[in-house]
């Protein structure tokens, strides 16, 4: 099984209703792993695109950075809390998510990794550290309900979500920091 | 990759994602899911809470009752409980100090009792006979002999 | 030289592309979480409050038409709740002693309406609304029996309750004003107090000078 | 500093160069054995209490007052489930390190031996409370049950022991990469690497759960404790710690079994992912656990069903990369056929025969443990007989059988001595009355459970009970399993000591399969240690995050600590 029919078969496992409806029905599992995961589809099926299209990923992402900003606009819109109710009300705004974060999360994040220095590299890592901890920080601490349709609790685990995964960021990027992958490779 | 194992993982996967699919199946279309009930109680006053200050067997409907039921080391209040045959129980449980568990032989009734936790579980007797309810966790010194009755009559 | 033309051109159209997408997306920058654009949005399309039949703590039962010609200042609870509820409720008994006595229950009237009107029987109601001072005539407190009834209108006012399966409901809060012709005309932030009652009062005071 | 390091890169030299020709480093042995030493003691001792049970279960033994079922229990629980596994890993694991990472340095030996003497006290201080009748909590200590804090104590130093071995296997393999820049891992040490991270992984939820809330708890320094939490992080390492026990198998089986049949490894890079893959995976499917405990929703449930579920599939690919190996090797000796293999295979070889036996009973208990984790499946057998039968299925016949297989060439080499004809005859026939043994035991064991017999609970009839008296047939078997074991038992513990001290002197290989010829060469990202230990983290914060969040944000009022023995 290769990679591409695999991120298919998985990107199609996910918009099966059932499926759908039962990750979307836990708050943290909506955005921490549907979204994701997502994401994972189409970062598997990009080389599919990235064959059929060389030109247009070697014109228009030369030094990654188009790419890049476009996850993370795409990434960061359904960080929002309203975008999250939305796509459980509207079916537009469904379809936008299953769409958008394969499309133009998943795949330009794999054209654009590669071609992303270092630094590059650890900026991006860098800005998802802060953007998690401060949206963690937030749902832990909002005392409002942000999403009409998740309980409280749901938005306090979603935020202890979001700092865990912002510091395994940071225990990363330490790791980076200290251990100089060229002494051992 | 050999093609013989390109199969085999194929089966183990499709596999896993069967087992998936009857977990899910069975647990929210057919409400078989296992005993999650998610009401709290304070442990330390279990006897003043309600329902649990009148432990007792209640008829609630035709062929339906609650048991109301506190676990404490070593045993089971109300013990000895008898229903008629076809009846639907619903169980309401909680423990007045450490961690029971609450079993009844020949049936699918198996659920941990927590202190702090109210749990909840619903069987069907259709069948008459003598059933044992036993506690399947350890306890403590007298474990083994945390046992009582239900006689569906 | 051309190829980093495309390259910067392409980040251009991205960041515009963002812009776009989150300004549609948050109706102008405006409304980052759905209770905001909800709010918004109702007070655009200023519903109307539907024809049910409220239930209150005498056990008197009418309709809407009951307020004719009077505001009515609504919010939406349930007696078991243990978090939220009390501090709203506490919330609106302030506002009423706020606004000038001389509207209350001329004016205006207050009116506390139960989600959960399985347990929220006129005798529950009853004894919950002397723990706020609510004298049951110019505050009331009431149930909707009619379940189907209920519904459309927390529909309506966009209340969105969920149950949590343990006898407790997740819910939204807020301070609803319908006027004199049963729509309504305001959704207040139920923990800006003294912005309510400000508000309130000048509505009323507009309204009884012309 | 230049000096040193120069000094040290000449005495590793020096040190692989004596290891080809004398085998084995001296001091590096000693620690081996004494970790070996201790886990085969610990085997005995929980063996004979693990018969005491069985004799009682079957209604033929009363035990004394002053030792009774409950304490001979928790004993046998930690002894095998702790003391046996974790010192076997460690010795073992150890011992090829030294071997294919050409010996330890000095700090790593003073680290590991500094474990050893922690675990040493761990374990006393365990043991003492639970020989007092002031600890009868079982292994898994699931609180308002309060031992005497001694016990708890004793706890935190056994995991301690266990870090220093660990964190000294890391500074072990941080120094080799140093020195072989751009070289992989040995597939040995890949493995060691790995159950190291897990170890680490899984013990620090138990040390926080007896740390940060059981000792203060039991000190009396705070009143009540939070039940589920407390449960939780148990479980977190609980489960963990038997599926690390089964990692450390599986490495022999990849490394060692292909070398004692005379073939080749299995794909290099398909088994680092299948290391990769359990490591990443292992610490989420410990919920499982609690089906069907209160408090926690089914979405989360059925979520950690998949969780659970998800660890079958590195395991079913180890099935496979087995028999693959079996067929490849016999075809090259000229068996025929699809089972052909069978006729090649060493039969009478200890080194062989006692860890295919292993492998086939994990057939059995695998498939057992996948309907376990499965929602109503499990309601069916939570807590009773059949989860005994099936632990000692996999842990006492897929692990420790494998540990046995490996102790006939482990030991000797690490002794400078030869297995003998004899001693192979002898270890066989150990293999054939052990798995007897084990068979009888772990099928009454599920067949009653399936009746409904609860799990550790002493004899007993309740109050002359019709259905529990329909039990009492089948826990003769417990009775006759259990003696049977207990022979093998001590024949396995006096072959081990006898390969030790006794065996003629010689020299013994350590048996390591070599890669198939021509295999393309395994990616170079399998050796990013620092990804994976991220994404475990990620993953294991996904899973914990839901319930741990919900159970402290809506906590019930504490409970104060019990002692109900």
């Amino acid at each position: 099984m290769n990679q591409k029919t695999f991120g298919l078969g998985l990107f199609i496992f996910l918009i099966i209703p059932p499926v759908a409806n039962l990750m979307e029905s836990v708050m943290i599992i909506h955005m921490h792993m549907q979204m994701p995961i997502l994401v994972i589809t189409g970062f598997l099926m990009a080389p599919f695109f990235q064959s059929k299209f060389p030109r247009f990923f070697e014109k228009w992402n030369q030094n990654g950075i188009p790419g890049i900003l476009l996850f993370i606009i795409v990434v960061g819109y359904w960080m929002l809390p309203r975008t999250m109710d939305e796509a459980l009300e509207l079916w537009a705004v469904e379809l936008f998510k299953f769409i958008s974060l394969p499309f133009l999360a998943g795949v330009p994040l794999r054209d654009s990794w590669r071609k992303l220095g270092q630094a590059g590299k650890n900026a991006v890592i860098i800005f998802f550290s802060i953007a998690f901890i401060t949206m963690g920080w937030l749902y832990i601490n909002a005392t409002m309900q942000l999403c009409n349709n998740y309980l409280l609790i749901e938005q306090i685990t979603l935020g202890w979500g979001f700092l865990t995964m912002g510091i395994a960021f940071v225990i990363f990027l330490g790791y980076r920091f200290f251990f100089n992958p060229s002494a051992y490779e | 990759m050999h093609r013989s194992e390109k199969i085999w993982l194929t089966l183990s996967f499709g596999m896993i994602m069967v087992f998936m699919i009857f977990a899910g199946y069975q647990a929210f279309a057919l409400e078989m899911g296992p005993p999650s009930h998610g009401e709290r109680i304070d442990p330390q006053k279990v006897d003043q809470t309600a329902p649990f200050d009148q432990p007792g067997i209640k008829q609630i409907g035709e062929n339906e009752y609650e048991v109301v039921m506190t676990l404490q080391i070593f045993s089971f209040t109300p013990s000895d409980i008898e229903v008629p045959a076809g009846s639907t129980v619903h169980f309401t449980l909680t423990s007045k100090d450490v961690v029971h568990g609450f079993q009844v032989a020949g049936t699918n009734i198996n659920a941990m009792v927590m202190p702090g936790y109210v749990q909840k579980i619903t069987q069907k007797f259709d069948k008459a006979g003598e059933y044992l309810v036993l506690c399947n966790e350890y306890c403590g010194a007298g474990h083994q002999l945390m046992g009582t009755t239900i006689t569906v009559k | 030289m051309i190829k980093n033309r495309h390259n910067t051109f392409a980040s251009i159209l991205v960041i515009l592309f963002g812009i776009v997408l989150f300004y549609f997306g948050t109706d102008g920058f405006q409304a980052f979480t759905a209770e905001t654009a909800r709010v918004n949005q109702l007070m655009d399309d200023k519903p109307r409050f539907p024809d049910v039949t409220l239930e209150d703590s005498n056990g008197r039962k009418y309709s809407i038409s009951e307020f004719k010609d009077k505001y009515v200042f609504i919010t939406f609870l349930y007696t078991s709740c243990a978090t939220v509820c009390p501090q709203l409720e506490m919330n609106m008994s302030k506002v009423y002693d706020l606004l000038p006595s001389k509207y209350i229950g001329e004016d205006i009237v207050f009116l506390s309406i139960s989600f959960d009107p399985k347990r929220d029987d006129p005798e529950t109601l009853n004894k919950y609304k002397d723990a706020f001072n609510s004298d049951g005539e110019t505050w009331r407190m009431a149930r909707i029996p009619n379940q189907s009834e209920l519904d459309s209108l927390l529909k309506k006012f966009g209340v969105i309750v969920i149950p949590d399966g343990n006898g407790n409901f997740s819910h939204n809060s807020a301070f609803y004003l319908v006027d004199k012709k049963g729509r309504l005309i305001n959704v207040m932030d139920y923990q800006e107090i003294d912005e309510a009652a400000k508000k309130v009062t000048n509505i009323l005071v507009n309204e009884t000078e012309e | 500093m230049e000096t040193v390091i120069s000094h040290k890169g000449n005495s590793s030299v020096l040190k692989e160069k004596a290891n080809k020709i004398l085998g084995v480093n001296l001091q590096d042995a000693k620690i081996s054995k004494s970790y070996l030493s201790v886990a085969f003691i610990a085997l005995l001792i929980g063996g004979t209490l693990g018969l005491l049970q069985g004799l009682n279960r079957a209604g033929l033994l009363e035990l004394p007052s002053w030792l009774n079922y409950y304490q001979v229990l928790t004993a046998h629980g930690l002894l095998l489930v702790v003391v046996f596994s974790a010192t076997f890993t460690i010795g073992y694991f150890y011992a090829g390190m030294s071997h294919t990472l050409g010996g330890l340095l000095p700090k790593v030996r003073m680290m590991v031996w500094i474990g050893f003497w922690l675990k040493i006290i761990g374990v006393v201080l365990v043991v003492i409370p639970v020989l007092m009748n002031k600890a009868s909590v079982m292994y898994t200590f699931y609180p308002p049950m309060a031992a005497d804090p001694m016990f708890y104590f004793g706890l935190v130093f056994v995991v301690l022991g266990v870090w220093m071995a660990c964190f000294g296997g890391f500074i072990q393999v941080a120094n080799w990469r140093k020195n072989h820049k751009g070289q992989h891992l040995p597939i040995f040490s890949f493995f060691a690497t790995g159950v190291f991270v897990l170890l680490v992984g899984a013990t620090a939820f138990v040390a926080v759960e007896v740390i940060f809330m059981i000792i203060p708890w039991s000190l009396g320094w705070v009143d009540t404790i939070n039940v589920m939490v407390a449960r939780t992080l148990f479980w977190a390492f609980g489960h963990t710690a038997v599926n690390i026990w089964y990692l450390t198998a599986v490495s022999a089986w990849y490394v060692i079994v292909p070398k004692v049949i005379g073939g080749k490894r299995w794909s290099d890079l398909l088994t680092r992912i299948v290391v990769i893959a359990l490591v990443i995976m292992n610490i989420t499917g410990g919920f499982h656990h609690q089906i069907v405990d209160p408090g926690i929703s089914e979405s989360v449930k059925y979520m950690h069903v998949f969780m659970s579920l998800a660890i079958g599939f590195p395991s079913l690919m180890t099935a496979y990369a087995m028999f693959a190996v079996f067929e490849k090797t016999a075809r090259k000796q000229g068996g025929k056929g699809l089972i052909g293999w069978y006729k090649k295979m060493p039969w009478s070889d200890v080194r062989f025969l006692a860890p295919f036996i292993a492998m086939l009973a994990f057939i059995p208990a695998g498939a057992g443990g996948i309907a376990q984790t499965t929602n109503q499946l499990d309601q069916v057998v939570h807590n009773s007989m059949w989860i005994v039968g099936h632990f000692h299925l996999t842990l006492g016949m897929s692990v420790a059988m494998t540990f046995f297989g490996i102790s006939y060439w482990l030991v000797p080499y690490l002794s400078k001595r030869v297995l003998t004809k004899g001693m192979n005859q002898f270890g066989v026939v150990t293999t054939v009355i052990w798995t007897i043994g084990m068979i009888t035991m772990s099928g009454a064991m599920h067949t009653v459970g399936l009746l409904g017999s609860p799990r550790r609970t002493s004899y007993s009839t309740y109050f002359e009970n019709a259905t529990a008296l329909s039990w009492d047939p089948y826990l003769i078997f417990l009775a006759i399993g259990g003696t049977l074991l207990m022979v093998a038992a001590i024949m396995q513990v006096y072959a081990v000591f006898n390969l030790m001290f006794f065996a003629p002197k010689g020299e013994t290989e350590f048996p390591i399969a070599e890669v198939e010829e021509g295999e393309a060469k395994t990616p170079y990202w399998t050796e990013r240690w620092g990804i994976w230990i991220v994404l475990m983290i990620i993953v294991v914060a996904m899973a914990y995050v839901i319930p741990l969040t919900d159970f402290i944000v809506n906590a019930p009022p504490g409970s104060p600590p019990f002692k109900t023995w």
